[in-house]
């Protein structure tokens, strides 16, 4: 166990020395800026597998609280010419209370019924993104939000907004690397093999469905609120129904219950559709086709698929080299 | 022009949009019953079938009645296609990888159909006549007179092939037990495969009778797929009669609301009364299933 | 008989009722079970032997009657707090966590005693490392027990079947339970494996932990039982010590189907 | 066989890896000068594809007769397209990669009024030229240094339906628009400039990009007498506006935005397109138009060349594109290759004429067009553009 934590210290460590170099290697910014998108997919796909992944709760409408976050940040610092990092927290609050109010009915749902309830909610949050134009600017956007800033430094560079959205999400991977390894990250995984068995175990399950709920909401509030920032525009169709089911693939590709593979998922996604771009229309049938080949084939996703390979690759070896005594 | 005659014409358009509505929804039941998979692709099938009969029909010149059975035909095809190399081959009966997998078919057929027949809408002549019927003060076109009749056949073909046919039985028993079916020699892998035939077959019907009044796109099918999804769940999931009861209902709360709330929110007063329905009774107004809790 | 002088009974089912639909499972059950006892419930299929359980751990409420554990009701628990109160189970279709690893099973076992939460467990706190560490070591302990130190490391799936009954027996003894449910423990295994079981149970008594046990398998339950409920239809046909039980020509009656039961 | 799939797409995916690292190594390099480099960035696919590609078209069409004419000042014209999806994240991505990674002197597009928007402070932070074809009065008002636009704007089409609407004595009016940023555009402008000609609007209706039926807002609408509808929005739902109407039996005239300036209108609504009333470029009408127009000679021979080169009906939004690059081709010749040189002498055209009006540039007008020369009126007869006035 302890050999494992320390595994787990030298990866989280050789990945954020590896992330801090980047910007020393590539000075262009159009690859910090995909870099700062890989991000901020990171984020909200990390969030979601705990959700997905983990306590196996599906959630179709994962956009709604990237979109709460986003427009949150962007209507009080544009509008209300609020400073951009308590306009976060707010943010974070504010989507906190709505993950509670869908969370406590929804999570009470299972399996279809709960995806259909997340879509639904997911679906109703983007049309009063566009409908309420008072207070959004409706599909035609929300204009003039502000970057970030710490302190008197304006985080207008690519390579210091690089920074700044790797270190918040290097900070929720060993977060959620950490309570993935806890009592709480066991149960959650428990919801997920076997409910029953949970409740007998003395888990509280629909409480901790809700908090996990809220936590990814938390999560894609953050991230929203990054992105806001970042582009410093924002309209409605960032966050429709096709940006949740984005998220899900992500999940999916990078597999399901694996924090590295979250950020393998949402790498891949990000940079996949610009390598694509040569294909042009084809890119949706790719598209589909990955999230098909993927869910049939490695339902635990590419990473997890890979993994249980090198697992079934490494007994075999061990009983080819005797170390195993025959059980 | 007085509020009642305004209401009967939101309830006329909405029992028209209602009837596909409760059409997809039957597809949606169909294949839920007898494989417990939510088929997300489902409004595939009624795109499919609406893009279908406009390239038979406007390329091919064929007679209407032709061209509409053709595209019913081919969309048949799509389905169990669909069955064969996605749905069997699963290796995981997890409902989440169910969705995923029945989503990224949904947006695989929707691409194809972008590429085959590009991005615009097309539309297709009447069935017969344009000229608007008017009564009681509101009117009805010929059009949504037959998308009322397709739907009262396919309704009722489907209550005789489930009441009086061996297949139509076995998927009932397969429905009630699919453990059971498969012990007293029913060749369940077949059900699950008519199933899906069935229920492109009839989602495709849906798609033809349609497009004469609502233009036909290659992206048409996610909302009127989502939407279908709504009526069944309102109507209870797993239930026929709960499947035709939810699409009328949401049809005519639909027109209802974007006539007499607000027309922005439309989208949004379907999928709340779909929030509503699961949070406060989730088996829907006719289900009979008990929603499972493990 | 012989646990007769003891104190109050730690379980106690008055009257038990649970139908489902116009079907009676449960229909007026009342027995007790004395601390430091071995219980059987026997009886045929659909008897209401698992929904007796599901009443008791709180996964179904009862339409009438009263189930008092250590002196307290368990009325409208839910299975998390009637875990908590120190009743713990296992499952008919062997129910463990397929992604975990063995020791990783019964860790989650330990969850009723334990309270680190989101933060603490997502911050690392030192009293969240602490217990994380009370939990290894008793888990580990918990695996000696029942023997399964060695694999350990391995993913539960991995285990064959009957090992697979004594994880999950494992793991609800991590919940450090006063009451141990156990639902036909030896369904699918061989001879030798319910053997293996029965001294197992036996040890767990001997622990001091009282045991409740579903079965199917007479040669289990004669052997290890002090005391057995035989139950049909839903009802309470007879109870007593097994040799009792065994000469009960009612229960001979169900059991070999001599003559039909009202 | 699992394995062997595993395998394959790991291998895949480094690949993939490699040769974006491998880009990222040649980005560093420095390109040869010779050629001009111009960015273009269009909605190719996705839901506004019908803006984006012959956007698409027509620059590469024009950049092929400048090059066959030996180019800008000997310098051959090279052009680096992207397509934004019509989503912000990929247009701020793509605009991102044509300064930093393809250098580009100034760049046409997007096509959209969003992703416009969302790529302006870019731009504007990088002093690069971009001229974009999106629609809504924003994007140049108020006036922002490096961006221009070639599209006419709502405002001037909303003004010309109101200025027509005169003469035909109607005083309710209702507004139907699209639930996207172009329709959320058009409204505001209508509600806006409705009081300066003393219309009173009775109803304010919206529909979904996709939806199918329209009659339940059409049926409000009908309850409360307005002299005419205007609908606003891009297809397919302006088509079943016009349906739904002819079906509810309305008679009063419906008015449509120049977003459905195209035969696929026409075609989509079929007979219910009869009678329809809608501003447009010139370019729909090209034919009718007397000798005198200055426009004329260039509309004929655009099409000309457009429905050559692709064998597909030209439409009334890769004007946009083609504008864009022919004010941009003037600036170069004059500016060379520097940023900062082509904006100013943009700035200074003024009188060039374009598909889509006579275009005037001037430090306080980053459009450049009027609203006369820039639209006309034209009313669906038969299935055939009439100009009305």
């Amino acid at each position: 166990m302890i050999r494992f934590l320390k595994y787990t210290w030298f990866q989280v460590g050789s990945f954020g020395l590896l992330l801090a170099l980047v910007p020393l290697v590539v000075t262009n910014r159009y690859y910090l800026n995909v870099m700062i998108f890989i991000g901020i997919h990171t984020l909200l796909v990390v969030g979601l597998n705990l959700l997905m992944g983990y306590a196996g709760q599906i959630s179709l409408g994962h956009a709604a609280f990237f979109g709460l976050g986003a427009y949150t940040s962007g209507v009080l610092t544009a509008t209300y010419k609020l400073s951009p990092w308590p306009a976060m927290v707010i943010a974070v609050v504010l989507t906190v209370a709505v993950a509670l109010l869908v969370g406590v009915p929804a999570l009470k749902l299972t399996g279809y019924y709960l995806a259909m309830a997340t879509l639904g909610f997911g679906i109703i949050v983007y049309i009063c993104f566009k409908e309420l134009v008072w207070l959004t600017g409706g599909p035609s956007g929300l204009v003039g939000i502000p970057k970030l800033s710490i302190g008197t430094v304006v985080l207008d560079e690519p390579r210091t907004y690089y920074y700044l959205v790797w270190a918040i999400t290097l900070g929720a991977i060993v977060l959620s690397l950490n309570i993935v390894d806890s009592r709480v990250g066991r149960a959650l995984r428990a919801i997920h093999d076997s409910e029953p068995a949970a409740r007998a175990s003395g888990i509280y399950t629909a409480r901790l469905k809700i908090w996990v709920f809220v936590v990814s909401a938390i999560y894609a509030s953050v991230a929203g609120s990054l992105y806001a920032h970042f582009i410093t525009f924002i309209s409605p169709s960032s966050f429709d129904f096709m940006f949740s089911i984005k998220l899900v693939t992500m999940v999916v590709v990078g597999g399901m219950a694996s924090i590295w593979g979250a950020v393998f998922g949402a790498a891949t996604l990000t940079v996949l559709p610009e390598v694509l771009a040569v294909f042009h229309d084809f890119d949706i049938v790719i598209f589909g086709l990955i999230l098909m080949v993927v869910m049939i084939f490695m339902p635990q996703g590419l990473t997890r698929g890979a993994l249980d390979l090198w697992e079934k690759y490494r007994l075999q070896r061990d009983v080819a080299g005797g170390s195993l005594s025959g059980g | 022009m007085d509020l009642s005659s305004q209401i009967l014409q939101y309830v006329i358009s909405g029992i028209t949009n209602g009837a596909i509505y409760a059409v997809i929804a039957l597809g949606f039941t169909i294949i839920y019953n007898s494989t417990e998979v939510i088929n997300f692709a489902q409004g595939e099938f009624v795109m499919l079938g609406g893009m279908a009969v406009i390239a038979l029909d406007g390329n091919g010149h064929l007679p209407l009645g032709f061209s509409f059975l053709l595209a019913v035909l081919a969309v048949t095809l799509v389905g169990i296609a669909l069955e064969r190399f996605t749905i069997r081959p699963a290796k995981s009966s997890n409902p989440i990888a169910l969705i995923i997998i029945t989503v990224g078919a949904s947006i695989f057929l929707r691409g194809l159909a972008m590429m085959f027949w590009g991005k615009d809408s097309l539309g297709l002549r009447a069935f017969t006549g344009s000229s608007p019927i008017h009564f009681g003060g509101a009117t009805l076109i010929p059009q949504s007179l037959w998308v009322l009749g397709v739907t009262v056949v396919v309704m009722a073909a489907l209550q005789f092939f489930y009441k009086h046919t061996i297949t139509g039985k076995a998927m009932r028993a397969c429905a009630f037990n699919r453990r059971a079916a498969g012990l007293v020699g029913i060749g369940v892998n077949r059900m699950v495969m008519v199933s899906f035939a069935l229920s492109a077959a009839i989602g495709a019907a849906a798609g033809i009778v349609i497009v004469p009044i609502t233009l036909c796109g290659y992206d048409v099918g996610i909302m009127l797929g989502l939407k279908g999804f709504c009526a069944a769940v309102l109507g209870g999931l797993g239930s026929s009669p709960g499947s035709i009861l939810g699409g009328f209902l949401l049809g005519v709360l639909e027109a209802l609301g974007a006539g007499l709330i607000s027309s922005g929110f439309k989208d949004a007063i379907a999928f709340f009364v779909l929030l509503l329905v699961l949070f406060l009774r989730p088996s829907g107004l006719l289900g009979s299933k008990e929603v499972k809790r493990f | 008989m012989m646990v007769e002088e003891m104190n109050a009974p730690l379980l106690k089912a008055d009257n038990l009722s649970k139908s489902f639909g116009g079907i009676h499972a449960v229909r007026q059950v009342s027995f007790e079970v004395p601390t430091g006892q071995i219980k059987g419930i026997i009886g045929p299929n659909g008897a209401g032997k698992t929904t007796l359980f599901n009443l008791i751990t709180g996964f179904y409420a009862a339409d009438a009657g009263a189930i008092y554990f250590n002196g307290r009701t368990l009325d409208g628990l839910v299975p998390h707090q009637v875990a908590e109160r120190g009743v713990a189970r296992t499952f008919q279709n062997v129910e463990l966590f397929d992604r975990m690893t063995v020791l990783e099973n019964v860790m989650v076992g330990r969850h009723p005693k334990s309270r680190a939460g989101f933060i603490s467990a997502a911050f690392r706190l030192s009293h969240a490392r602490r217990e994380e560490n009370n939990i290894i070591n008793k888990a580990t302990e918990i695996l000696n027990f029942i023997g399964l130190s060695e694999r350990a490391a391995s993913p539960s799936t991995s285990l064959p079947f009957g090992l697979q009954r004594v994880l999950e027996i494992g793991r609800a003894l991590a919940t450090d339970p006063l009451l141990l449910l156990l639902d036909e423990p030896a369904s699918g295994l061989n001879a030798g494996e319910t053997r293996e079981l029965g001294r197992l149970i036996c040890r767990i008594r001997d622990s001091g932990i009282t045991v409740v046990l579903v079965e199917h398998d007479m040669s289990l339950t004669m052997e290890v039982c002090d005391q057995i409920l035989v139950m049909d239809y839903g009802r309470t046909l007879a109870e007593g010590s097994p040799r009792d039980i065994q000469q009960d020509p009612e229960v001979i009656a169900a059991y070999l189907g001599d003559e039909p039961l009202a | 066989m699992n394995k062997g799939k595993v395998g394959r797409i790991q291998i895949l995916t480094m690949l993939l890896l490699a040769i974006t690292l491998a880009w990222s190594g040649c980005a560093q390099k420095e390109e040869p000068k010779a050629p001009y480099k111009i960015g273009g960035i269009f909605a190719i696919t996705g839901r506004a594809s019908f803006l984006g590609e012959p956007e698409r078209n027509s620059m590469e069409l024009l950049a092929e007769q400048i090059n066959a004419q030996g180019g800008v000042n000997g310098h051959p014209i090279e052009l680096v397209i992207y397509d934004t999806e019509g989503d912000a994240t990929k247009a701020v991505l793509n605009v991102n990669k044509l300064i930093e990674k393809d250098n580009v002197l100034a760049i046409v597009g997007p096509s959209l009024s969003g992703t416009t928007l969302a790529v302006v402070p870019i731009v504007e932070k990088a002093q690069v030229p971009l001229i974009s074809c999106a629609a809504s009065v924003k994007i140049t008002t108020p006036v922002k240094k490096w961006v221009f636009k070639t599209p006419q704007t709502d405002v001037m089409a909303v003004a010309k339906i109101y200025e027509y609407m005169q003469g035909q004595g109607i005083k309710k009016i209702a507004i139907l628009s699209v639930g996207n940023a172009f329709g959320a555009s058009g409204r505001e402008q209508l509600l806006q400039q409705a009081p300066d000609y003393g219309y009173e609007i009775v109803a304010d209706e919206k529909f979904g990009p996709k939806d199918t039926d329209m009659t339940p807002q059409l049926t409000k609408i009908r309850s409360l007498n307005p002299g005419a509808i205007i609908c606003w929005g891009t297809n397919p739902g302006p088509a079943v506006v016009a349906k739904n109407m002819r079906q509810l039996g309305i008679e009063i005239p419906l008015y449509q935005s120049h977003g459905v300036a195209s035969k696929k209108f026409i075609q989509l609504a079929g007979e219910a397109a009869d009678g329809v009333i809608l501003p447009t470029g010139k370019i729909l009408v090209a034919g009718a138009l007397p000798d005198t127009d200055p426009q004329k000679p260039t509309l004929l021979k655009y099409i000309a060349d457009y429905e050559a080169k692709y064998n597909i009906a030209v439409s009334g939004f890769g004007g946009y594109a083609w504008d864009g690059l022919e004010i941009l081709a003037q600036a170069l010749e004059k500016a060379g290759a520097d940023r900062a040189k082509i904006r100013e002498e943009i700035e200074k055209i003024t009188g060039h004429v374009g598909v889509s009006g006579i275009f005037r540039f001037s430090p306080q007008d980053h459009n450049g067009l009027n609203k006369e020369e820039a639209f006309v009126m034209v009313k669906i007869v038969n299935g055939d553009w009439q100009v009305v006035q």
